[in-house]
């Protein structure tokens, strides 16, 4: 424990000594990221000790504020959370010095790992605690810092409003929360956690939902997650791989820790949580597929992960609301394992978005093309991560999705329809795993293959500084051992999962585990056909002219404007969704037999926030500016009106 | 030693008046917040609890108002140092009497244990705040100079018909007429209740006038948005604070009847529509100083919720009333900087104060954060405690309006506040800079703020849970 | 040692096999047109030739052209590993390969497509648009019917769930979404394999294309790879339709293998007749038409949850 | 003694409808300033000549009946108005207003209990209808001068009340209320002063620029 918090302390000041630096010099830098990688180690070391001791560790101080406690508790369930966390923000910080390196932006690198620092140890605050008051502090602080975060690049209009964005709705979803654990304090009477199940009845519902509100605002699940995509797509990458890879998983934290606390599930929760899963998964994806701008798209593929993450969950519920611990605990290890993978293989998938932004200067898709020539390192780790997203062998992302369909198979083997029809999940999950393919080969062909589609894209000169490449490769090593070893996390899932609800503790997770081995195996395998039929396709083509030009279709001059771009490529499929998603389109119409020049352009706006939201909010607030403009009309008179009035109505309020 | 609290600065009025140095008369501000804050601290460690019949003492409540007043008086008066140093050609031989006046009518008000007293020192805080709300001499000053006037005097003459209304139901009640609080208290079972409930109400509506309960509270945009910043500061802070302490003394005598079942209601729905009001109002508030009036009434609802409920809510109250005076003096001080620079306060005209004046925009942002109640902040721990007493209470949907008004609040108020502080800055008046004693005043008022949400000495916790036991102890 | 050869016996039926099934088709076609056709040997000259033909690669290529198909062999011969032939038990069994099963062919998919791209043709591009559509509305169908077979054998591993029982289950009251199971596999196949009503292998016409359209500008060795991962991958998602509709387990292995190769030819003369018979699905309407299926799909797991 | 000091209240009443329903703010002025010299009489009339209720009588002479409408009447000659232009409410809908609050007052004033010794005054509705006509002029109307005088009734509504306690509580009151008034109409004779000086006019309506 004492590792542990030495090491969040680090990673909190990590960002203090910079202030001091020069503004151009390279040694802040430097020692930020040192501190940070010394305290990311550290707080691995003590999860690492906490975790072979067996029992939770503890630490508990007074703390003199009203109800509150320091009171920290480090069991299986955090240190799952806590050890991606590790690894993203020790990577991130060696990430930033050739991403965002002092010399280049003098005028927030300081404050930028101030705060990356400060949201680093929140995070930490936030999995660890365990007291109410002590929770709520960690979250604030950690959604306060997001958003200096996002608004690093303050100076520009779209980072302001993602940003007002973001605080607006983490602020919401704290007030929930805020009422969550006043609420859960009423009941138990104290401020500190309760214990796991030993909550019944009372005002479960309501704690329900208002978690559900509260903590879903954080994880991005639809329709909460108007924050994210704008978010995600201001801050600079290695922040954006924080909030998506980490950031939204304490929303997940927070709903499991909540659901561990009650005795009895009833079964509408988990039917909610499945769904809200699907909805996420399905339309998140959907909305992927429909978006042009590289880290907006990957935005929206965390909405989707968190659905998957969220089917799992609900799975997990319903498991327990039907009294069959085989099946909550395969649900909740595959949605643990894949809470672990997501953060692992988005961060990758961020880091390499960086790596292409930060040489071709742009975001728009359509503006990359043929960019593995000059970037072999970040196409390999793209690759890497996109094959991983989109839960293919032999990568960890499969793991994870393999066992939750599993629990979803399970699920119909229950009685009774009202579990039976939980299986549905399993073709929900197909349909996104088949979309997330179809929006990465996209995504992945259109940026790294076939030929350049502007100058910028043309003249990239330079792949992934090797201080950007480290941390990718690390995490690209981290997706395959999941992916390759899956049987060397077992135990851990299980013991996290005991933590979350005990009756698993009967179980043991080897037998449903037991295939994991062959599943790597066949990933081996896999790898070692493809090298062996490559490399010989490679001899066989080593001599052949490679002068030619593309097979045109007769056509004689080709131009690389006319390749497939990302809307075109995915406009078949879109369309199939177009119910949800209201896809702009502009132009495009070409008539005649020698038409003229004609533009076309379309885009999917959020079907929430930009759909809903914010006009409701615009009108709403023109209301308020009229009721403002009548009520305080300038007029002393009117006021003394008030006044008058209100002494009537009191006193006649009184007299009755 | 407690005389000496109102006596100093009175004394000092007609020095300020006299001596003809400017920068000296500047000076006499700092020098008398100093002395002030001396004089409280000691007298909250020597002096013991005032004795039944004194005209003026001390007990917790008066203490902890002293304990936020004094502070933030002397921050403000740092602050005015160099303030009026920019202003010379204002002048400050109406400013600095003003405010010593000022402090002396506080000091008063907040340790007299007659209400009669009490109510007189607090019209003269109204009287003597007037002239510093005119501190600009223009046609916007005076209109709201006036307005303050007008309506805080009608305000101020309910309270007195209210105290009169007191001192009748004593008469009726047969026991020798007095407006001694111990006095009161002591007759509290046996006053008559019509005109003890009436008399509630005229106070209530009196003082909440002066309070800026909603819809009492129409001067306060004018006067907070005309005025200085560092008035501002002393009136959302100080003044409101004083008023909040007239409407709890007002309650201990309801308390001592036994009729606190009956004031709670009106206070508690006083105080939502304050809430909901501010909510409304702040929404595309298009001036930065109005919109911090309305987050201070946004704020005074909070109390009277807090107080309308009752038990931990009480408690967290008075612990918002103090992190509230705190954390608005940092606000006003930040924002009178930034429109002093930008020489306006339209968001209109508004725009990167973070680039234009490092301190003081970061210094606005941080203290926008405070005021809605985010940690590591002391204003966090007073509003969860509030909601805490409001959900024990079981009001679960007192407390989930008083969530979703936050969160309405938050939005408008991030709006603006975001608006101002962030982005590429526009044209502005470059000879204004931040300078030390315009920008240290309210860096430490932050940083008491946030020294509140760390940790929470173990004497303020007993003072403040006396300070609660003397509300509604026994009730 | 039974376990090798097994396993040996497995992948050298797919192997040789394979590219005979393609002939079949093709002769069968012929036939349905009154032409004699070609050799039902010719695909294995075809391969031969391409084999030894020199190739030629676009400039703007990179080494996931080849990857591509590489890809489109190695995972049917991975995924054959998981599927029993027939009454032959496949060689890999466990808890859960189905979703392996469905996810290599993913893997394929993600090769193939990105291999098209490669090129930068717009052609080639929107035949990859095109596969990975069609693929994705196809994916949740094949979930269906494995949720089904799942449910009825109560087991999840391919072998078990074409167990032997089958032949009892027809005659049962699932019969029916057995039925169904057999024709929405069938609808799969035929879009996996790119057949008419849903693709023409062999129109000339690119822009009417979706998977030859892919690879146009593979030529020689990769191109032969191509075909024969086609082939394979024929072979392999047909014979659970042919296990289904033939569950007779005769007690030798010769005997169930003989059985099982006598279904493939059936099924390959099945794919001619349909592809004689039939007529191609405009590209709009094949949505349509997989979403169909996949009602019909959920349909027959309806009729086997309640 | 009880029927001078009620005649004394009818004659406040009359008063304090005279203001409500006259338009030229002269009369106004000079109406409250013999509503203070009548107020004066009260304690007199309700506690005899004591040294005491002779200073409470005399100060609000001074004050209530001469200097402050002196102030004002000297405010409106500098700014020469004459009359109250358009009220915001018409003059017959205030005088309906006022009777109402009248009657409210003494309907109010009924649920109030009283000690033996003010059995049957006036005192306690006179005060609250003078409150409320008070409150009355200084909602309908648009010149700082009248808002003031409506200011001016409101005081006197409060005094007559404070009058009851006179000898219950010596000198607190009293000292209270003519302390307030002094101060009070002082500063805001001083207001008015500078919102002469700015707009060269007293009517409200030119304060009307700080609204939303």
């Amino acid at each position: 424990m004492i590792w542990f918090v030495a090491g969040m302390l680090l990673i909190a000041l990590s960002g203090v000594p910079g202030l001091f630096a020069d503004r151009h010099g390279r040694g802040g830098e430097r020692l930020a990221c040192l501190l940070v990688l010394a305290g990311s180690a550290a707080v691995a070391g003590g999860v690492i000790i906490a975790l072979a001791s067996g029992a939770p560790a503890l630490l508990t101080r007074p703390w003199t504020v009203p109800g509150g406690e320091l009171a920290l508790r480090l069991d299986p369930l955090a240190a799952l959370f806590i050890l991606p966390l590790c690894l993203v923000v020790g990577g991130g910080a060696v990430y930033g010095l050739g991403y965002w390196p002092q010399r280049e932006h003098p005028g927030n690198g300081r404050r930028f790992r101030l705060f990356y620092g400060l949201l680093g140890a929140s995070m930490l605050l936030v999995l660890t605690a365990d007291n109410s008051l002590l929770f709520l502090f960690a979250w604030e602080v950690m959604a306060v810092t997001a958003f200096f975060l996002v608004t690093t690049e303050q100076e520009r209009a779209e980072a302001r409003r993602a940003g007002f964005i973001y605080l607006v709705t983490a602020h919401a979803g704290a007030l929930a929360l805020f009422a969550l654990f006043a609420l859960l304090a009423q009941e138990t009477g104290s401020l500190h956690f309760p214990a796991a199940a030993s909550l019944a009845g009372g005002s479960a519902t309501l704690l329900f939902l208002l978690g559900l509100f509260g903590f879903g605002f954080k994880a991005g699940l639809m329709p909460l997650h108007i924050w994210l995509p704008i978010a995600h797509a201001a801050a600079p990458s290695h922040a954006s791989a924080l909030l998506s890879g980490i950031v939204l998983k304490t929303g997940i934290y927070g709903l499991l820790r909540l659901t561990s606390f009650f005795a009895v599930i009833p079964p509408w929760w988990g039917w909610t949580v499945l769904l809200l899963g699907v909805i996420s998964g399905v339309f998140g994806v959907a909305l992927a597929l429909a978006q042009h701008d590289l880290k907006r798209l990957l935005a929206y593929h965390s909405v989707e992960n968190i659905g998957i993450i969220t089917i799992g969950i609900g799975l997990a519920l319903l498991g327990r609301s039907f009294g069959l611990p085989e099946l909550t605990l395969l649900a909740m290890s595959g949605a643990l394992l894949h809470v672990v993978n997501h953060g692992l293989f988005k961060s990758l998938l961020f880091y390499s978005a960086g790596s292409v932004v930060h040489a071709t200067g742009s975001r728009e898709i359509d503006h990359y093309g043929g960019l593995l020539r000059q970037q072999p390192w970040t196409a390999v780790c793209f690759l890497a991560g996109a094959v991983a997203i989109c839960g293919l062998p032999p990568f960890n992302g499969f793991v994870s999705e393999w066992l939750i369909y599993l629990a979803a198979f399970g699920a119909s083997r229950g009685e009774g329809l009202n579990l039976r029809l939980a299986v549905l999940a399993a073709p929900a999950l197909a349909l996104i795993g088949g979309l997330a393919v179809a929006c990465f080969v996209k995504v992945f062909g259109v940026t790294f293959l076939g030929a350049p589609r502007s100058a910028a894209a043309a003249t990239v000169n330079h792949d992934a500084a090797p201080s950007m490449r480290g941390p990718m490769l690390a995490l690209l090593l981290a997706c395959a051992w999941i992916g390759l070893l899956p049987g060397t996390l077992a135990p851990l899932l299980q013991s996290a999962v005991a933590t979350w609800v005990t009756p698993v503790k009967a179980v043991n997770l080897a037998a449903p585990l037991a295939p994991l081995p062959l599943v790597g195996a066949t990933g081996w395998v896999l790898l070692i056909y493809l090298a062996g039929l490559g490399w010989w396709l490679h001899r066989r083509t080593r001599q052949a002219p490679r002068d030619v030009s593309t097979w045109g279709c007769g056509y004689a001059a080709p131009t690389p404007r006319m390749q497939y771009t990302a809307s075109s490529f995915a406009d078949l499929l879109v369309s199939q969704f177009r119910f949800g998603l209201w896809t702009e389109r502009h132009g495009g119409k070409v008539s005649g037999i020698f038409p003229t020049t004609r533009e076309f352009a379309s885009h999917t706006p959020d079907a929430v926030l930009d759909r809903v939201l914010v006009p409701g909010f615009r009108s709403l607030a023109r209301g308020c500016s009229w009721l403002r403009a009548r009520v305080q009309n300038g007029r002393v008179p009117t006021y003394l009106l008030y006044v008058a009035l209100t002494l009537l109505t009191l006193l006649i309020v009184t007299a009755r | 030693m407690l005389a000496a609290l109102i006596l100093l600065p009175l004394l000092l009025v007609p020095v300020a008046w006299l001596i003809p140095w400017y920068r000296v008369r500047s000076w006499l501000l700092p020098v008398a917040g100093a002395s002030h804050l001396l004089l409280v601290v000691l007298a909250l460690g020597g002096v013991p609890d005032a004795a039944p019949g004194e005209w003026i003492g001390l007990d917790p409540l008066s203490r902890l108002v002293l304990l936020v007043a004094s502070p933030l008086y002397l921050g403000c008066a740092l602050y005015a140092v160099d303030y009026l140093e920019m202003r010379r050609e204002r002048g400050n031989r109406t400013m600095v009497p003003c405010l010593l006046l000022f402090l002396s009518a506080l000091s008063m008000a907040a340790m007299s244990r007659h209400l009669g007293l009490m109510w007189l020192a607090l019209e003269t805080t109204t009287l003597a705040s007037a002239p510093l709300i005119y501190f600009n001499r223009n046609r916007l000053s005076i209109e709201a100079t006036w307005k303050y006037l007008l309506i805080c005097s009608v305000g101020i003459a309910l309270a007195m018909l209210g105290l009169l209304f007191f001192a009748y139901a004593a008469l009726r009640g047969g026991v020798p007429v007095s407006l001694l609080l111990s006095d009161l208290l002591a007759a509290g079972p046996v006053l008559s209740r019509p005109w003890l409930h009436a008399g509630f109400v005229l106070l209530l509506v009196g003082f909440g006038t002066k309070m800026g309960l909603a819809p009492l509270h129409a001067w306060k945009p004018d006067a907070y948005g005309e005025a200085p910043g560092l008035v501002g500061a002393l009136l959302a802070g100080g003044l409101t604070s004083l008023a909040f302490l007239a409407v709890l003394r007002t309650l201990q005598v309801m308390n001592a009847a036994g009729a606190l079942g009956m004031a709670r209601p009106l206070l508690l729905g006083l105080g939502l529509l304050s809430l909901l009001l501010a909510a409304l109002f702040m929404m595309r508030q298009g001036d930065f100083k109005r919109m911090l009036a309305y987050s201070s009434i946004e704020h005074m609802g909070l109390l009277a919720v807090g107080v309308g409920i009752g038990g931990l809510a009480t408690f967290g109250a008075l612990l918002h009333m103090i992190n509230n005076s705190l954390a608005k003096g940092c606000l006003f001080l930040s924002a009178g900087n930034i429109h002093r620079a930008f020489a306006s306060k339209r968001l209109a005209d508004v725009r990167g104060a973070l680039v234009a004046l490092p301190f003081s925009g970061a210094l606005f942002l941080t203290a926008f954060l405070a005021v809605t109640g985010t940690p590591p902040f002391g204003i966090f721990l007073s509003e969860f405690t509030i909601l805490r007493g409001i959900f024990g209470a079981g009001r679960l949907w007192v407390g989930l309006a008083v969530l979703v008004l936050l969160a309405t609040v938050f939005i408008g108020m991030g709006a603006s506040v975001l608006a101002v502080s962030q982005g590429e800055p526009t044209e502005r008046d470059m000879a204004f800079t931040d300078r030390f004693l315009l920008v240290a005043p309210p860096l430490l008022l932050l940083l008491a703020v946030l020294f509140l949400g760390l940790y929470i000495p173990e004497s303020l916790r007993l003072l403040l849970e006396q300070a609660q036991a003397l509300v509604e102890g026994g009730a | 040692m039974e376990m090798l050869a097994r396993t040996a016996l497995h992948l050298l039926l797919l192997l040789l096999v394979a590219p005979l099934l393609q002939g079949v088709i093709v002769r069968t076609k012929a036939l349905f047109a009154g032409r004699v056709g070609a050799p039902l040997l010719q695909p294995y000259h075809d391969l031969a030739r391409l084999l030894r033909k020199e190739c030629v690669v676009s400039r703007t290529t990179t080494w996931v052209f080849l990857a591509g198909p590489a890809a489109g062999v190695a995972v049917p011969i991975l995924a054959a590993l998981f599927m029993p032939f027939g009454a032959l038990p496949a060689p890999i069994a466990f808890t859960g390969d189905l979703l392996l099963f469905v996810y290599l062919f993913g893997v394929a998919r993600f090769f193939t497509v990105a291999s098209a791209l490669d090129t930068g043709s717009s052609f080639e591009g929107m035949g990859g648009a095109r596969e990975v559509t069609f693929a994705c509305l196809a994916e949740p169908i094949v979930l269906f019917c494995l949720i089904v077979l799942a449910r009825i054998a109560d087991a999840l591993s391919l072998t078990a769930l074409l167990g032997p029982h089958l032949a009892a289950t027809w005659r049962g009251p699932a019969g029916l979404s057995l039925g169904l199971v057999v024709v929405c596999l069938l609808v799969v196949l035929l879009v996996e394999n790119s057949r008419i009503p849903f693709d023409d292998p062999n129109t000339h016409l690119e822009l009417t294309m979706i998977h030859e359209v892919m690879v146009l500008d593979h030529s020689g060795p990769p191109l032969a790879m191509v075909l024969y991962g086609a082939a394979l991958k024929l072979m392999v998602l047909g014979a659970p339709i042919v296990r289904l509709l033939l569950p007779v387990n005769t007690g030798s292995w010769a005997g169930d293998a003989l059985v099982f190769l006598g279904g493939m030819l059936l099924l390959a003369m099945l794919i001619g007749v349909i592809e004689s018979i039939m007529a191609r699905l405009r590209l709009v309407r094949i949505p349509q038409v997989l979403i169909g299926t996949t009602m019909l799909s959920g349909f027959a797991l309806v009729l086997v949850l309640r | 003694m009880t029927e001078l000091s009620n005649l004394c209240l009818l004659l406040v009443i009359l008063v304090n409808f005279f203001a409500l329903g006259s338009s030229r703010l002269t009369a106004c002025i000079q109406a409250v300033a013999l509503q203070g010299a009548v107020l004066a009489l009260l304690p007199l009339a309700t506690h005899g000549l004591s040294s005491h209720s002779l200073l409470l009588a005399g100060g609000a002479l001074a004050l209530k009946g001469v200097f402050i409408p002196w102030l004002l009447l000297r405010a409106i000659r500098e700014v020469h108005i004459r009359r109250e232009m358009e009220p915001l409410i018409g003059f017959v809908p205030t005088l309906l207003l006022g009777a109402l609050a009248t009657a409210g007052a003494f309907i109010f004033a009924d649920l109030l209990p009283l000690v033996e010794a003010h059995q049957g005054g006036l005192f306690i509705p006179t005060s609250l209808a003078t409150l409320f006509s008070g409150f009355l002029l200084l909602i309908s109307r648009r010149k700082a001068i009248t808002q003031v005088v409506g200011y001016l009734i409101l005081e006197n509504g409060i005094f007559i009340f404070g009058i009851l306690l006179a000898e219950a509580m010596p000198m607190m009151v009293e000292a209270g209320v003519l302390l307030d008034l002094l101060v009070g109409v002082f500063v805001m004779g001083i207001v008015l002063d500078q919102i002469n000086r700015e707009f060269s006019t007293l009517d409200t309506e030119q304060l009307s620029a700080l609204k939303e």
